[in-house]
């Protein structure tokens, strides 16, 4: 049960090969996905026809390697673009907001703080519609009434990056106020009674305090952003973030091309992961 | 006088909502002395220390530093500062980071701020150590940092709230007697709060006694310990056995008592004990003498015999519990450091005596 | 200018959008698509968004009608030199809307079987897909072609009912039966034109309700797998060039049709998506063995037999949707 | 000061206002007004409850929505029954680094999006994927096996999907009790299943309600998973939504679908709250 | 003797890796007294009383319970109880379902378990309170339910384990009293652990003195504190002054020494205190007698003349630091409780002397 009391070899061993069989379970999908990055075949199944790196470096036609597809490259693009984006914003609404609910009491607050947690249990498909809807409703009023065309509230990826931004943010908020909770506001007042002003003690202490948290947020928001796919399917316009990329491709078939794209995401997730674990480690 | 106290607070008043924390407290601090505020958790202490440093707004009343009001004054330039309840160190800095904090905020060169602070370092006995994290100090280093830190700055007055309530027990007996050292080595008026007697009694010149948003007593240690003016400060500094009772008679400055539990006795009669009266009636455990014998106790005003309850074994301050023959009530006695009565065993018959000038009474509150 | 192009899967390759950005200077991003989310996306944007789609010719006047998605092609600007005469005319009969033009012809191709020959030798018409002899190993697209196919094959005619919802929704009721009853044997509804090709490639499916140009690509690898023209008649479709009633490049719009229609272009096209495209004199450019793969399939009375789709009138949709989502519903 | 502190509420209160009103309470006020339109002509609409009617009486749909529930519950009960002894294992049984390295690889699947994870199932789960060639290399079965495109595979991929959501609260939960609370349990004659019982599980309450509701929700608004595994045999919600909206164009009802899948997951959501005696702030916040 | 003790230990040893936990203790504690093990932070006490409760298997020696080893008892089915450092009360559960816990477990019925539930509130001076959650109570009510909770199963031995560690001082100093009498109403043996020499003190029958894994010395707390066998109980149990020295010569029981700061004195030598050895010499600050002539001290064997040099006023326990003539060196004094000296200031000459037999001086240690 816990290490400090006997517990029967039996139970002790299943247990264990429980918790091992879950992992295989973890890992198995993803394993195979990584290898079949490197079968040299056009469709990512077994029998295995040989190694190759070609869906990776591959130029010429069928087998038209990850670096060499346009498309892919710039769906890629697209995705950090969008992901810097609502990293950037919903960090900085979030730390607006773990201000507001730590450091104020006023009325309302339990409403709001209610509120602010809603888009964790909206699902994100009624998010991306309900989005949908109102801007489609504000462009066609604009149109209708004045003749502008507001493009950037067309399904586009303004609309995709409010549509991620819009749940994202309650997380970037919860990560944030969770370490502001932490922080000693004494040390806040022992900065001003130094004489510091109010801006100067919160960004010369409450600021680099908070940081890994700040950073942290900002990684899993990007990461979040990267892989989210139910709110940007409605949202989206001409130009696709990977996912989405990834889906309409994987609609007209599977090919080990996308076993690559999967794999460099994997790549590129961990070392964003132990990039960020390594940080909160120093701090 | 010719000079203007450090600090001079003018019936000083803070309500929140309801609650009145500090009800019109007055107290001037000399420059260069060692000012105690001494009460149990939620008198005011704080409240009053905050207002001092400019975190909170004094409802009314006045707080001035060197002779000037300070209300005006913003709490990042007024000056004094604080040393707080867990030290509020920066953790994101090292010692010198954090030492030369106000320094920085006051716009001095960096080569003067790293001359100030080696200077300050050396000053509290710990150079060199200016590039460690906080967190690689021992508890009584960071104590004396988070000092160091305040006085580098000069300011006229420190404030230190509960500074020692975070460390332990045996770190907290040799930080007692450090404080006091470093405030005669700075030579600045320090204004500390505690909820422990015995800090305030073992640093301060002088102790103030507070008790819901009031100022009780202030005096010298010996003043609260022997000469308490009321019943909340006997039994606030100090142990104390203690009873409800009424006066029976009063004769010059002493007063002839019963209490409930039956017991009479002579004490000291202090405020207005008149006849009839419910009082609070305060012994101290080493007030009171033990003999083997009734005879050798003749000369206290109180004399009582019983037996020895439970013998509490605690060195040199090791007690004994004694049950009253007559009403069975209990009372707590200090056994003599001489050892003569370390003999004593559970069940022995025992006298003891106290005088009346050890027993203090007063008009019972509701403390 | 950026040419933002709306299209099907393999009717811009590579090799084509290269050699046009390097002759106009125009940059292009392609999005591949189907009917349903190209008129989608257009509705949702009011039109924006891209600057040329290319949805099937039938799918122009209703969408146009009921929400202007589109804008009228100045036909000055086109070559129409380069097009099959009898092809442009037809397009521009069936896309003509308040008088003005919407759409010209760029591919065309037809819907039918695909027939693994040594597994499931009796596959001639739609229906044939239901025989329980094939369980899992069926594949068919849950839209509207398969409901037209299976109406066919059923005797029914719901080309002739387009202007009657009851008689159209009484067709559509017979077909969902058929549908619901066929469904055990069917392996999955497939989406993509290449996700079918992998089922049937690796043996997963035998017979499948697909385009033309899928099944000969096959034929290429395996020739016991090859593209039948149902006995009830393949479904003839033509996918046009439009212009999104906001896009920003026309003329960027305008270049890219003038350019793909020239012939040597045309069947670099047809090359990659496999049918051909209505340009005028293309077919000599393209490879003999698609020619005789075409001819393979489509003797003479199969060509006659080809059921060109007249222009959907709006409504259908919801009558057609309601019958997909119960088919695809039932268990 | 007091006018400062002032401006500074507003301006903090300002983004948060923004992003509720537009972002959210807005929308969804506009979703709710579009769902109570009724296309009665070409570009012509009226004020009616029609589309909710269709939804109630068109059994397909109600079929759609209960199935959509049920399948979502029975993916939340199995993820909470696999990841319990796990978490339990992780923040209990094992010790330092072993331990935040099994907490570590629980995560890393998550480090990549659920499409990849979806093609991870369908590569190994399809007719002539791994497992079912694997099956056949060990003589297990003699053909083939497909088990792609059925309610099994959902659930495997909705299971896999939400796992993380299970087990990082659990995990911290779990940890949260103090050791001595056990051993106290054990001291005082208790037996490991009694511990379990009365004070392990009862302890957890929060942690596996806060993940239940986020693994239930997911699962419930879940697309991918059902379309690509599920394949011809499962209709889900969500999948009636998006067929609404983009290729239906039939937004009216769309809205009212997806009221009803808003209305789904916020209901069994109250409801698990008030059967735990939890709240939102506690188990989320 | 005709019974056995209620708790025995033979050559327990524990290790942990390379770390030698708890080294080859015994003891054994009769029915019905309150045994303490007393020693500093990481010496191995939790790890004894781990052991003894059977969450931890020992690496050799045996644990006998009522004469019956229990090395092969789970800790659920062991005749013992332990209070935890928190308590380890079930939060999830309200009194009742704490108390009850037990009880239930044992497959006693409700109507029972609720009579008995009862009976030690009453018992525990905490009647009615069952219906009500942990985090309702304060902390000594919390203290006296995780007591309860296994006083009611009736255990051969109860385990406590710094129970009061987490209590603020004055709370602590009336549960030390309040624990000592539960244990005499419930009439069972405790066994103690605490690192708080006056929690010790105060409450044993026997104290087992622990350093690195070992007892030092086992006795009642007078022994230990007025004839502590090791240098390191000396400096543990009660203040000293402290000195390190050399020995000078040696007659009979009585060293003269020479301390490192250049004091010479006579003490009484425990263990082998042969001439020129280094040794640790401790005089309890109590033990020190104040004159105002050096001819008051003439009965004294050491004897020094110095100044005052810091007034530590503390009531009762008020000591003054006294600065030698001669070396320079510091000592702390007690004052007299009489308050005879209650009028020495800052800096005045004074005298001191203490007796051969009040200075202990041990061979040196490490501690
Ligand atoms: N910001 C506040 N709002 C409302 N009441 C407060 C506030 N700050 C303090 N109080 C109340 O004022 C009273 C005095 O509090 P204060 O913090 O000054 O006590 P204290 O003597 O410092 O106690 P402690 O020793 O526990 O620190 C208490 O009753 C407290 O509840
Ligand atoms: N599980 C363990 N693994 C390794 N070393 C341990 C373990 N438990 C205790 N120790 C080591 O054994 C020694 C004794 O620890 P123990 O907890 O018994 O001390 P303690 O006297 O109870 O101290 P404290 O007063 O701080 O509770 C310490 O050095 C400790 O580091
Ligand atoms: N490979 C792309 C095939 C495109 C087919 N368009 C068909 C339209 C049918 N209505
Ligand atoms: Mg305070
Ligand atoms: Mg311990």
């Amino acid at each position: 049960m816990i290490p400090t009391i006997p517990t029967p070899r039996a139970l002790r061993v299943i247990w264990t090969g429980y918790v091992a069989l879950f992992f295989v379970y973890l890992v198995l999908p993803l394993a195979v996905v990584a290898v079949f990055a490197f079968n040299d075949s056009q469709f990512p199944s077994l029998p295995w026809q040989g190694f190759t790196l070609d869906w990776f470096f591959g130029k010429t036609a069928p087998k038209i390697g990850v670096f060499h597809e346009r498309s892919i490259l710039g769906a890629i693009a697209t995705s950090a673009i969008v992901g810097a984006c609502v990293a950037v914003l919903s960090v900085a609404v979030g730390t607006s907001n773990a201000f507001l609910f730590n450091r104020y009491k006023f009325r309302g607050r339990g409403v709001l703080y209610v509120l602010m947690l809603l888009p964790l249990v909206v699902p994100g498909i009624v998010l991306g519609i309900s989005i949908l809807v109102f801007s489609s409703t504000v462009a066609n009023g604009l149109w209708d009434t004045a003749k502008i065309d507001a493009v950037f509230l067309r399904p586009g990826l303004v609309l995709v990056v409010l549509g991620q931004f819009s749940f994202i943010t309650t997380i970037a908020t919860l990560v944030i106020s969770a370490r502001l909770q932490k922080f000693d506001q004494s040390l806040e007042e022992a900065a001003l009674n130094l004489g510091a002003n109010r801006l100067t003690a919160v960004r010369t202490i409450t600021i680099p305090f908070l940081m890994p948290a700040i950073v942290g947020a900002g990684v899993v928001a990007f990461l979040m952003s990267f892989e989210n796919f139910n709110t940007t399917l409605m949202l989206v316009g001409s130009d696709a973030p990977l996912t989405i990329a990834m889906f309409d491709r994987l609609k007209e078939g599977s090919t080990p091309l996308l076993n690559a794209v999967s794999l460099l995401l994997m790549l590129g997730s961990s070392l964003l992961a132990l990039t960020l674990i390594a940080f909160q480690k120093r701090s | 006088m010719t000079s203007a106290p450090d600090l001079e607070c003018t019936a000083l008043t803070r309500r929140f909502g309801e609650t009145l924390a500090v009800d019109d407290v007055s107290f001037s601090v000399p420059a260069g002395s060692f000012f105690s505020i001494l009460g149990p958790s939620g008198c005011g202490k704080t409240t009053i220390m905050r207002m001092i440093a400019g975190f909170l707004e004094p409802t009314s009343g006045d707080i001035a530093i060197k002779g000037r009001s300070v209300l005006d004054v913003p709490p990042n330039k007024r000056p004094v500062n604080m040393v707080f309840q867990h030290l509020a160190l920066f953790p994101m800095m090292n010692i010198e980071g954090n030492i030369g904090y106000g320094l920085r905020r006051a716009g001095m060169s960096k080569a003067d701020i790293a001359r100030k602070v080696d200077e300050v370092l050396e000053r509290i006995g710990l150079p060199g150590i200016g590039k460690r994290k906080v967190d690689e100090l021992s508890g009584g280093q960071r104590q004396r940092i988070a000092i160091a830190r305040c006085m580098v700055l000069e300011p006229d007055v420190l404030l230190l709230d509960e500074p020692l309530g975070a460390l332990d027990l045996k770190l907290r007996e040799r930080m007692k007697i450090e404080l006091k050292s470093l405030q005669a080595a700075f030579d600045t008026t320090f204004v500390y709060i505690t909820h422990d007697q015995s800090e305030a009694l073992v640093m301060s010149d002088r102790i103030a006694v507070m008790n819901k948003g009031r100022f009780e007593q202030v005096g010298t240690g010996q003043d609260l310990y022997y000469r308490p003016e009321t019943s909340f400060v006997a039994s606030f500094v100090g142990d104390s056995n203690r009873w409800r009772g009424t006066v029976e008679r009063v004769e010059g400055g002493t007063a002839q008592l019963r209490t409930d539990t039956g017991l009479t006795m002579r004490a000291a009669a202090k405020g207005g004990a008149a006849k009839g009266a419910a009082v609070d009636i305060f012994v101290r455990p080493e007030a009171i003498r033990i003999g083997r014998d009734a005879a050798d106790l003749a000369q206290f005003d109180n004399q009582l015999s019983g037996t020895v309850g439970s013998l509490l074994f605690n060195g040199a301050a090791s007690r004994i519990i004694v049950t009253s023959d007559e009403t069975g009530g209990e009372l707590e006695v200090t056994l003599p450091q001489s050892g003569e009565f370390a003999d004593l065993t559970r069940g022995a018959p025992i006298h003891i005596g106290w005088s009346a000038a050890q027993a203090n009474c007063f008009a019972a509150g509701e403390g | 200018d950026t040419l933002r192009l709306l299209t099907w899967g393999g009717y811009a390759p590579d090799n084509v959008i290269a050699k046009f950005e390097e002759e106009t200077g125009h940059k292009v991003e392609v999005t591949m698509s189907n009917n349903e989310e190209m008129i989608a996306k257009l509705r949702a944007t009011g039109g924006g968004g891209f600057d040329l789609a290319q949805p099937s010719q039938d799918r122009i006047e209703g969408p146009q009608k009921e929400f202007g998605i589109y804008k009228p092609l100045d036909m000055s600007q086109i070559k129409t030199e380069l097009f099959t005469p009898s092809m442009l005319e037809a397009t521009k009969k069936n896309s003509t809307v308040d008088g003005e033009i919407y759409a010209v012809p760029h591919i065309w191709g037809t819907s039918g079987l695909i027939v693994n020959t040594a597994e499931a030798d009796g596959v001639k018409d739609y229906t044939d897909l239901c025989d329980p002899s094939l369980e899992g190993k069926v594949s068919y697209r849950l839209k509207r072609p398969t409901l037209i196919g299976f109406a066919f094959s059923m005797g029914l005619d719901p080309f002739e009912a387009y202007g009657d919802e009851a008689a159209y929704t009484e067709i559509m009721e017979q077909v969902e039966q058929k549908l619901i009853e066929c469904k055990p044997v069917v392996k999955t509804y497939w989406s993509g034109g290449d996700e079918l090709l992998n089922l049937v490639r690796s043996g997963e499916v035998v017979a499948a309700m697909a385009w033309d140009t899928g099944g000969w690509k096959l034929n290429s690898d395996n020739a016991d797998i090859n593209f039948v023209a149902p006995t009830s008649g393949a479904l003839g479709w033509i996918d046009t060039f439009v212009l999104p009633a906001k896009g920003k490049s026309d003329q960027a719009a305008y270049d890219y049709i003038n350019f793909v229609m020239q012939p040597e272009i045309a069947a670099m096209i047809t090359e990659s998506a496999g049918n051909f495209t209505a340009s005028k004199g293309a077919d000599e450019f393209a490879s003999d063995e698609l020619k005789a793969q075409y001819q393979g399939s489509f003797p003479a009375e199969a060509v006659d037999n080809i059921k060109w789709y007249p222009p959907v009138p709006a409504g259908l949709e919801a009558i057609e949707g309601g019958i997909l989502d119960r088919v695809k519903a039932a268990q | 000061m007091a006018a400062s502190a002032r401006l500074g509420f507003i301006l903090l209160l300002m983004p948060l206002l923004l992003w509720l009103t537009l972002l959210i309470i807005i929308p969804h006020v506009d979703m709710l007004m579009l769902s109570l339109r009724e296309r009665v002509g070409v570009g012509e609409y009226e004020t009616s409850i029609a589309n909710y009617k269709t939804v109630l009486t068109e059994p397909l749909y109600m079929r759609t929505f209960m199935r959509t529930a049920v399948m979502s519950i029975l993916a939340t009960l199995i993820t909470l029954l696999i990841a319990f002894p796990v978490s339990y294992y992780i923040a209990k049984m094992v010790r330092g680094r072993a331990r935040s390295v099994l907490f570590l690889l629980c995560l890393i699947p998550f480090w990549v999006s659920e499409l990849v994870r979806t093609f991870g199932w369908m590569i190994l789960l399809r007719e002539t994927g791994v497992i079912s060639q694997f099956l056949q290399w060990s003589g297990l079965v003699s053909g083939p096996v497909e088990m792609l495109y059925n309610d099994a595979a959902i659930m495997t991929g909705l299971v896999y999907t939400s796992m993380l959501f299970m087990v990082v609260p659990l995990v911290t939960t779990l940890d949260s009790l103090d050791d001595a609370v056990i051993e106290a349990g054990y001291d005082l004659g208790g037996s490991g299943w009694s511990v379990m019982r009365e004070i392990v599980i009862p302890h957890a309450v929060p942690g596996i309600v806060s993940g239940c509701i986020v693994v239930f929700m997911l699962s419930l608004g879940n697309y991918l998973t059902p379309t690509m595994l599920g394949g011809k045999d499962s209709l889900w919600f969500t999948e009636m939504i998006y067929s609404q909206f983009i290729v239906r164009f039939n937004w009216e009802l769309g809205a009212a679908f997806g009221f009803m899948l808003l209305f789904a997951s916020s209901f069994i959501i109250w409801a698990m709250l008030r059967l735990t005696g939890q709240t939102l702030e506690r188990t989320m916040g």
